[in-house]
């Protein structure tokens, strides 16, 4: 079974958690709701959060299924606008 | 003009950028975070965006309200990094021909833009700091952000 | 701030007449007479007022305004006499602690400042000009113009 | 019959054909809508004008009763704010 290499960035309070930025080597077929499972559970209380997210700066749904080359965005709901 | 800024924003400027000889109307929104949000006194403001992914969006959506009103032009500028209470984080500028389509497009936008432009903010209190919306729970908006349904 | 101005009006100034400290959003209109009006090209605007009724009642309509909503500051000026056309005539700013009454109150005021503020047009063509508002028939909208049935 | 005198101030199209400024003298009892038929008797086509009238810049109605000191403003449906 085959793997992709994800570039993952991550913003606000997620960004405070997790860092800026990883790499992640995940199956094919691998979903955005999956590599979020993932990534939650490195830190504590993360799994309960809301959270959006974005592939090549565009919004998809958790469903979408990651491809090669991907760069994922995931993030709070946004608070911007005063 | 669209704009992630780190300095200080100049609504004149804004105003200015959609200047239009066929607009009739102008229509101008300034957001301000102000000193107490729910009862806590805010000591400090920090705005982050994903910038690229901002810009886009605030295109998108001035596009979106083009195809919904007859507009002339349309600029969007919002701040990050640390805000001094009581400065603008946001200004929105619109010109159309006639004032109805200018201040249901202003509405529209900053509506819009509190729902979907990537930028979050931390609101610094006495004793802590909390970022705004990460605690908020339940599912997306569908309607509001996936592209795919956005922009009837 | 509210004015009857010969000068070219500045938006900016009158935004910043706005400001407040416990203000989250500004509005700001810009009105503009454009080039054209019902098909014929005008070439140059004139504006005459009963200035002190003006005045007079730009305050009224901003009380009306901060009895109906939670609003900081009102300011509205107009110019008079010759203006080129592209310039502003009418420029109001209202600050309020959010942006559903800043819109709202931004709306009605240009709205009611149409219907009752003593302020006349006159729109010069190649050839002509006319006093716009003079051959209007119809009788006067009541419930718009006459203060005991005004502001609620 | 007592007379009242009554400044009028025109404006607008008004004050292009009547002038700016005119005082009347009025029976007491005289209703603005009278004195503006008076008024306007003294050039064509006047009385078919929309006009608003006011009283110490307020607006008040065409049957409003002149009273000694008053000063009138009468002039067409207003056009202003672009």
């Amino acid at each position: 079974m085959k793997t992709l290499q994800i570039e993952v960035c991550f913003f606000a309070a997620l960004r405070e958690r997790l860092g800026e930025r990883t790499m992640r080597a995940v199956p094919r077929g691998t979903t955005l709701a999956a590599l979020w499972r993932a990534l939650a559970a490195e830190a504590p209380g993360l799994e309960r959060l809301p959270v959006r997210f974005a592939v090549r700066e565009r919004y998809v749904e958790p469903s979408y299924v990651l491809r090669a080359g991907d760069s994922v965005a995931i993030f709070p709901p946004v608070s911007g606008g005063a | 003009m669209f704009q992630i800024s780190a300095e200080p924003l100049d609504a004149a400027r804004v105003m200015a950028a959609v200047r239009d000889p066929a607009a009739g109307a102008v229509v101008v929104f300034t957001g301000t975070t102000r000193r107490t949000n729910a009862g806590r006194r805010v000591v400090k403001l920090e705005y982050e965006a994903h910038e690229r992914m901002a810009l886009t969006e605030m295109r998108r959506l001035a596009a979106a309200a083009k195809r919904r009103w007859r507009l002339r032009k349309v600029a969007m500028v919002h701040r990050i990094g640390v805000v001094p209470v009581g400065e603008p984080s946001v200004v929105i500028a619109v010109s159309a021909g006639h004032r109805d389509e200018a201040f249901l497009a202003g509405r529209w936008l900053i509506d819009r833009l509190k729902e979907i432009v990537p930028i979050w903010k931390k609101e610094h209190y006495r004793g802590g700091a909390v970022w705004i919306g990460a605690q908020q729970g339940g599912p997306p908006r569908r309607r509001a952000i996936y592209p795919a349904r956005r922009g009837r």
